[in-house]
């Protein structure tokens, strides 16, 4: 008997045996809903991507509200009352030109905001072009990469604030400064996902069917590399806001009077002794939206990713 | 190994020809000009044109370009506006402090965030663990520029223990040097500290989960050197790319900081050359900067193979 | 005024203190009967004294460089000019005798001092005079405009003369105070220039010689030794007339382009002095029993119309804009506390040229007149752009113009660049309709060039230009303040700017430094010094 | 008989996860005895793996498991031990040799290294010392040129090679108890026999225990004397190798061994299979785990979770039925 017996894996053979017709379609319609169940689960039980979340939230209701919030407008001068301390008049006292600070906080969130968005999605939606052509077509990739490589070369505060000089300073020219220093990095996170993802044995398959090449790469590839992309957009997000308040800092960034909260920082820098709040609370504000945009990263990367854990 | 550092070194010349372009273009497209900036704010417009003659700003940007191309390959940088000192000996005389305060800031990012990220690790959702991340979390959320305020008033101000500003050179004694880098070397190796810990806490997670760990274990390895020896050399390998990033990063962000504490480096060099449209000397920064970065690359490239046998021996 | 009184009484003090010290240790060995070198062998002074400084120069050639903080730290100590200005503005020998103008103001005569040394050890000779003061006449187009095609030239190993078809009232002064003042160098040094027609050597006359000079860290000098003071050993500043002792044997000027940090600095006892304080710090350093604190005026703003093109090329509308505007609130807006209203051009540091002539048109703070000339004029929403730099928070000022006029309901708009580029902008009428900017104090009205039709701004009008002229053609000073008060009075009207005020420069020194001249554009070290 | 060397009774393995704890291994008891081979076989997930690695307490006690019951080696019981002699006998008394030898050598070291080090912890040899040992170790488990393969990195090696150097790691200490934990499935065909030719060696030579845990009934067949069959953390059928392929008593053993093809089987005839598939650990069932996959499976066989009782002198079963119908023969 012993002998009769063959070296087999009796892994394969102990599969399967689901005989009964099942609904497909429903099936799969089931299983992606439980899946959307335990991805949310898992987001949800990560307090601290909750916490991101919320502040997150917390920032785009004040920047959206500002207006409703605030007694006063950001950019209403009243020198007579300049760097008075937070009183029940001005929470967040008032900056050198007798300015709301509580103001120009909320309406330079705004300002952040809308810059570390655009920035986001903007550098994610050309990386990710880029990336996808870059990954089937040799010499566009050749040319791409070089030019992302040069740029990359470039330390990204020294190029932003290049660009700064050349464009005229304003809120336009800040996101195109900050999206042409994040694109690199972004296309080049496409690049090597794309590339994975068309050596994967689907791709083989579909290119048998004889799939075009447009719809090969945007209805097949990219929503495979859709995941390691969003999750890189918040990042930008949250490094865009630092990014744009440094800028802001050395004087290159959105210029006054908007109330940037860089330029809130910069202005706060020179009566830093005098008046700590302009330091303080536009800084607080910084620090939190960015750690909300991290955390809130972290937590749409275990969202995105099942494998993650 | 050879053929691999021959196609390295070839692929760099690519980047630099694109870093140079890139860069030479913004340089001349920015508004104003040197010849205005040397003059002082109460030049007249002739003096300023002729001064623009005499400097050859006039003529074709191509032409331009490639004289100063050509003028780098001889070893000829230019001249800076600011004295008229040749760029090279202007540069060198900057890199000193960043270079200084780079490092310094890497050293103590690296004693902080590497044993803090190995012990996060090893000690998984405990306390350490916590705190660790909770840290690395306020590093990559908190700008240099605030937190070397924060420093500047806690520990010079109020405390008196550094110096606010200002820069002594290594010849005036090391330990005048340290203090007057440490603040910014806190305040710029902050965020790297923080990237550093997290990856190290994720690398030596993933190592500590490996099988050769189990088997180190089984093996009767003591706990010690397991952690100490096998999981970090095999951790090392992502230490040393994020330590590498982290030169880079430090690079960048030295410019904020230089200019909040006053340390004459490449980033405050950078900055006011940026204001007085010092052309010459904000080109051959990003050169000197991109080549730093690709050859930080290449030399990442090249300690991995010393960490790591299977990159030496393939 | 009174301010700077009470500092010449305590500089006479301190000359006093000098000098008893100098005479307690007189066995000084240095060669050339430098008094003022005994003074600082004594040892009972700090070796170096450190001043902060926020900016850094391109240069420290004067006569190409117009930038204040190459004059503040090198003018008076490495270079000397043939005339300095005393308390009163007039100019008064230095490295001369003593000079002549001729009865028709068109020949100006110098007799040279003997026994100068420069810094390399050589003599002064006529040679060296004649080669600086014409490369200063080739670099500084004030000076160029005023001569022509004159030339200094030698008359005698120990005279050098000047002769033109105009009148040279008003060229000593330039000379002496200017911004880009005609300091003294050698024949060699003016042919020794660098690619970009700088002077590669500082080689002056000063109490102190040029050492080191590192990029954004510092700029050091040292005592000259061989210095020969003039004057009257002893006696009391008279603005930049001094007799110059050289106490501290080194000046360290270490540049710290942080105002916060400069500031904090200070008050660690890191720097013995600090130039250009936040206004905002002001009140805290003031009270900080270990330093001195001193504010004086260090220019006026100017609010440059666009006299070329675009709605400000309408007198209506610039009177307009004058008349609307409060300049208390446009200068707190950029300089906090620190800036003195004032109608007229000239600072305060100029009071033989101080007058109110036009005031009456100053900060009138009337939106409804203002509004009443729009409706008059016919003002139709057209686009009034505002050109303004990050420099020194100039953009602030355009800020607060943007509120005011916006209130009389004017369309304004904001273009805020750096510095340089706003150089260069203004040079494009289209691309504005103002811009702001700050002139340092000038010895002379004539150097205030927006009253030039090239100057951008470009006011080209026919009185104005008829008025300045006679102003500088005039031979006697009274005539030419005459001149003056009547410009003044129509440029009010006329509006080739606005003047809103002067801005003040805030200096802060450890209350242990001694013998700061404080005359004009900031302190000066010749006479300086910490005692230990 | 031989001695007892190793003695499990009563072994829980329970993992603390989020949901609570999971018992993993359900009262494991067995013996091994020197110089035997003993085989334990199953499906993935059946807690052959737990149970080896509970064993040398490998897993992180502070956090991670709870165990409970008792494995004496040597008259101690190894859960009472202090960490400190607990790696004493690890790699010294009880080694080990892991399925993926690529994964499981450090890859930064190079193989004489990785033996030295074994050497060097619990024999206290020099350096010297210890490299002509492990050079001797390396020719023993039929490495050639010994020498040149010493200052070799792992990633250097084949599959054959490697598992080769793991084996000689393991045996560097001449091990009591050697567990082979799926030696042989990451390696093909021919190199699975050499493989285990090495260890069958190794054993007679060394006169050591080998625990064998494969869900390859081939090798089993083959090589050990003992077989132990598991099912979801539990010991379904313990017996000699000629019960349990001769005789298999539960239907899950029965199930294993249909479903390996045979030489002189009917090819037309479909293979065996079991239906369904092994549940997870959180979805035990409360009667007989084996029960839901079962053909034979009655009403009690879902309520009752049976015992495993002694059949024969060396055949113990878990299963109601077959003890049902012992109990009608006698």
């Amino acid at each position: 008997m012993r002998d009769a017996v063959l070296k087999t894996d009796l892994h394969g053979s102990f599969s399967g045996g689901a005989e009964q017709q099942v609904d497909m379609e429903q099936l799969r319609k089931s299983l992606k809903k439980e899946q959307r169940q335990i991805r949310i689960r898992k987001f949800t039980k990560n307090k601290a991507s909750v916490f991101g979340l919320i502040v997150v939230c917390l920032m785009i209701v004040l920047a959206v509200g500002a207006p409703l919030i605030c007694r006063y407008d950001p950019l209403e001068l009243d020198t007579v009352n300049r760097l008075k301390g937070c009183s029940a008049e001005h929470w967040f006292g008032t900056d050198t030109m007798g300015r709301d600070v509580f103001a120009r906080v909320l309406y330079g969130a705004r300002i952040s905001l809308t810059v570390g968005f655009s920035v986001g999605i903007s550098a994610g939606v050309l990386g990710m072009i880029m990336g996808l052509y870059a990954s089937t077509n040799k010499i566009a990739d050749n040319i791409l990469m070089r030019i992302c490589d040069g740029l990359k070369a470039i330390p990204s505060t020294l190029l932003a604030i290049t660009m700064m000089t050349v464009l005229k300073a304003d809120i336009k020219n800040v996101i195109i400064s900050l999206i042409v220093v994040n694109v690199p990095s972004m296309a080049r996170i496409a690049r090597s996902q794309a590339i994975v993802v068309k050596e994967q044995t689907y791709m083989e398959a579909m290119r048998g069917l004889g799939a075009s090449r447009s719809r090969m790469l945007w209805k097949h590839m990219a929503p495979n590399i859709l995941s390691p992309v969003i999750v890189q957009v918040t990042f930008v997000f949250a490094s865009s806001i630092i990014t744009e308040a440094a800028l802001s800092f050395l004087g290159a960034g959105v210029p006054a009077p908007a109330p940037s909260w860089g330029n809130i920082l910069n202005e706060g820098k020179g009566v830093i002794y005098s008046a700590w709040w302009m330091v303080l609370f536009p800084g607080i504000f910084t620090v939190l939206t960015v750690l909300g945009l991290n955390l809130l990263g972290d937590g749409v990367r275990d969202f995105l990713d099942p494998m993650s854990s | 190994m050879k053929k691999f550092i021959l196609k390295r070194v070839l692929s760099v010349i690519p980047v630099l020809i694109v870093v140079s372009v890139v860069i030479f273009l913004l340089v001349h497209l920015v508004p104003g000009d040197p010849a205005a900036a040397m003059l002082g704010d109460m030049a007249s417009a002739e003096d300023i044109a002729a001064l623009r003659a005499k400097m050859g700003l006039d003529r074709p940007l191509i032409e331009q370009y490639f004289v100063w191309i050509i003028n780098m390959f001889r070893g000829d940088f230019g001249t800076s506006v600011a004295n008229g000192e040749p760029v090279l000996s202007v540069v060198v005389s900057h890199l000193m402090p960043t270079v200084s305060l780079a490092l310094y800031a890497l050293l103590i990012a690296a004693l902080i965030a590497i044993p803090l990220g190995m012990a996060a690790a090893q000690k998984k959702g405990t306390a350490i663990d916590h705190a660790v991340t909770v840290f690395s979390l306020a590093g990559v959320s908190l700008p240099s520029f605030l937190l070397g305020l924060f420093l500047m008033l806690l520990f010079s101000v109020r405390l008196r223990l550094f110096p606010v500003s200002g820069y002594t050179e290594m010849s005036e004694g090391l330990g005048q040097h340290l203090r007057s880098i440490t603040l910014p070397a806190i305040a710029l190796g902050f965020m790297n500290a923080a990237l550093m810990m997290r990856m190290t806490r994720a690398s030596m997670l993933e190592v500590l989960s490996s099988d050769y760990i189990k088997m180190a274990r089984a093996k009767g390895v003591k706990e010690k050197w397991i952690l100490g020896k096998h999981a970090f050399k095999n951790a090392l390998v992502t230490v040393i790319t994020v330590f590498g990033q982290s030169i880079v990063h430090a690079l960048a962000g030295a410019a904020v900081v230089e200019s909040l504490f006053a340390i004459p480096g490449l980033g405050q060099l950078m900055v006011n050359s940026i204001g007085r449209r010092d052309y010459y000397v904000i080109q051959a920064i990003v050169m000197l900067i991109a080549v730093f970065n690709v050859l930080i690359n290449m030399l990442i490239d090249i300690l991995y193979g010393v960490v790591d046998p299977r990159v030496r021996i393939r | 005024m009174v301010k700077r009184k009470a500092l010449g009484i305590m500089a006479a003090g301190i000359m006093a203190a000098v000098l008893l010290v100098g005479c307690g240790g007189s066995s000084q060995s240095t060669s050339g009967g430098t008094e003022a070198g005994t003074v600082s062998e004594d040892g009972s002074y700090k070796e170096t004294l450190r001043i902060a400084v926020t900016q850094q120069s391109p240069s420290l050639d004067l006569h190409k460089n117009s930038t204040l903080i190459a004059r503040q730290m090198c003018d008076g100590t490495v270079w000397e000019k043939l005339v300095t200005l005393n308390g009163n503005a007039e100019a008064v020998p230095e490295l001369c005798e003593s000079y002549e103008l001729s009865e028709d103001g068109k020949t100006l005569t110098f007799v040279l001092r003997k026994g100068v040394k420069f810094h390399d050890g050589s003599e002064m000779t006529a040679e060296d005079v004649v080669a600086s003061m014409n490369r200063w006449i080739e670099s500084f187009s004030s000076a160029k405009d005023m001569v022509g095609d004159a030339r200094f030239a030698k008359v005698d190993d120990s005279t050098v003369q000047i002769t033109t078809d105009k009148s040279l009232l008003l060229l000593p002064a330039m000379i002496a105070g200017a911004a880009q003042p005609a300091s003294i160098t050698t024949a060699a040094c003016c042919e020794n220039e660098d690619d970009n027609g700088f002077m590669k050597e500082y080689i002056g006359t000063g109490p102190y010689k040029f050492v080191e000079w590192k990029q954004d860290q510092y700029i050091k000098l040292e005592r000259f030794d061989d210095y020969v003071p003039y004057g009257t050993e002893g006696a009391e500043d008279d603005g930049w007339a001094s007799y110059k002792t050289a106490p501290t044997r080194y000046l360290q000027f270490d540049i710290v382009p942080d105002q916060a940090t400069e500031t904090a600095g200070m008050e660690a006892g890191q720097y013995d002095c600090a130039f250009n304080i936040s206004s905002d710090d002001y009140p805290r350093l003031e009270a900080n029993p270990e330093l001195n604190v001193y504010r004086s005026q260090m220019g006026s703003v100017a609010l440059v119309f666009n006299h070329k093109q675009g709605i400000a090329s309408n007198q209506y509308f610039r009177t307009a804009v004058n008349a609307a505007i409060d300049c208390d609130e446009i200068m707190t807006a950029c300089f906090g506390d620190g800036y003195e209203l004032g109608s007229c051009y000239m600072d305060a540091g100029q009071a033989f040229w101080n007058t109110d002539a036009g005031s009456e048109l100053y900060n009138q703070k009337d939106p409804e007149k203002a509004k009443e000339i729009l409706k008059e004029g016919g003002y139709n929403g057209e686009t009034f752009t505002i050109l303004a730099a990050t420099l020194n928070g100039m953009d602030n000022m355009a800020v607060a113009l943007q509120s005011e006029l916006q209130a009389v309901g004017i369309n304004v708009e904001l273009t805020i660049v750096d510095w340089a580029t706003l150089i260069d902008y203004r040079n494009d009428p289209s691309l504005f309709d103002m811009y702001i900017t700050s002139f340092a104090e000038v010895p002379v009205p004539s150097l205030k060039l927006y009253f030039g039709k090239d100057y951008p701004g470009w006011s080209d009008d026919e009185k104005l230009a008829q008025l300045f002229g006679e102003m500088t053609a005039a031979t006697e000073m009274d005539d030419a303040k005459a001149k003056w008060e009547e410009l003044q009075a129509y440029s009010w009207d006329y509006l080739p700017i606005i003047c809103p005020g002067h801005y003040l420069g805030i200096f802060a020194w450890d209350k242990d430094l001694e013998g700061v001249n404080m005359y004009s554009g900031g302190p000066k070290f010749w006479n300086a010094a910490v005692r230990e | 008989m031989k001695e007892k060397i190793l003695e499990v009774d009563g072994l829980c393995t329970q993992f603390r996860t989020e949901r609570g704890l999971l018992k993993a291994i359900d009262g494991v008891t067995f013996d091994v005895y020197r110089g035997e081979m003993l085989g334990i076989v199953g499906e993935s997930g059946c807690g052959k793996s737990v149970t080896s690695q509970s064993i040398l307490r490998l897993y992180d006690e502070k956090r991670l498991v709870k165990y409970s019951g008792e494995i004496r080696f040597e008259g101690k019981n190894l859960f009472e031990l202090p960490m400190k002699q607990m790696r004493q006998i690890r790699g010294e008394k009880i080694s080990m040799v892991f399925q993926d030898a690529l994964s499981s050598l450090n890859p930064v070291f190079t193989v004489g290294n990785q033996i030295v080090e074994s050497l060097r912890i619990h024999r206290k040899l020099s350096r010297k010392e210890a490299e002509e040992k492990a050079v001797e170790m390396l020719d023993m488990v039929g490495i050639p040129d010994p020498r040149r393969r010493f200052y070799q990195y792992p990633f250097e090696l084949s599959g054959g090679m490697r598992q080769r150097v793991m084996i000689a790691v393991a045996l560097a200490c001449s091990p009591r108890l050697l567990i082979a934990d799926e030696p042989t499935t990451a390696l093909d065909v021919t190199i699975q026999a050499q493989i285990m030719d090495l260890i069958v060696d190794m054993n007679r030579r060394m006169d050591m225990g080998v625990m064998l845990i494969t869900h390859d009934l081939a090798v089993v067949a083959e090589t050990c004397s003992r077989v132990i069959v598991m099912y979801l953390g539990q010991i379904v059928e313990e017996g000699s190798v000629d019960d349990i392929f001769d005789n298999p008593a539960h239907p899950y053993t029965r199930g294993l061994i249909e479903a390996v093809p045979k030489m002189d089987g009917d090819r037309s005839r479909r293979l065996h299979q079991i239906d369904g598939t092994v549940p997870l650990l959180s979805q035990i069932p409360s009667g007989c785990r084996f029960a839901p996959r079962c053909p034979y499976a009655s009403e009690r066989c879902r309520k009752e979770m049976p015992e495993l009782k002694t059949i024969s002198a060396t055949q113990k079963v878990r299963c109601h039925c077959v003890t049902e119908e012992q109990g009608k023969e006698a």
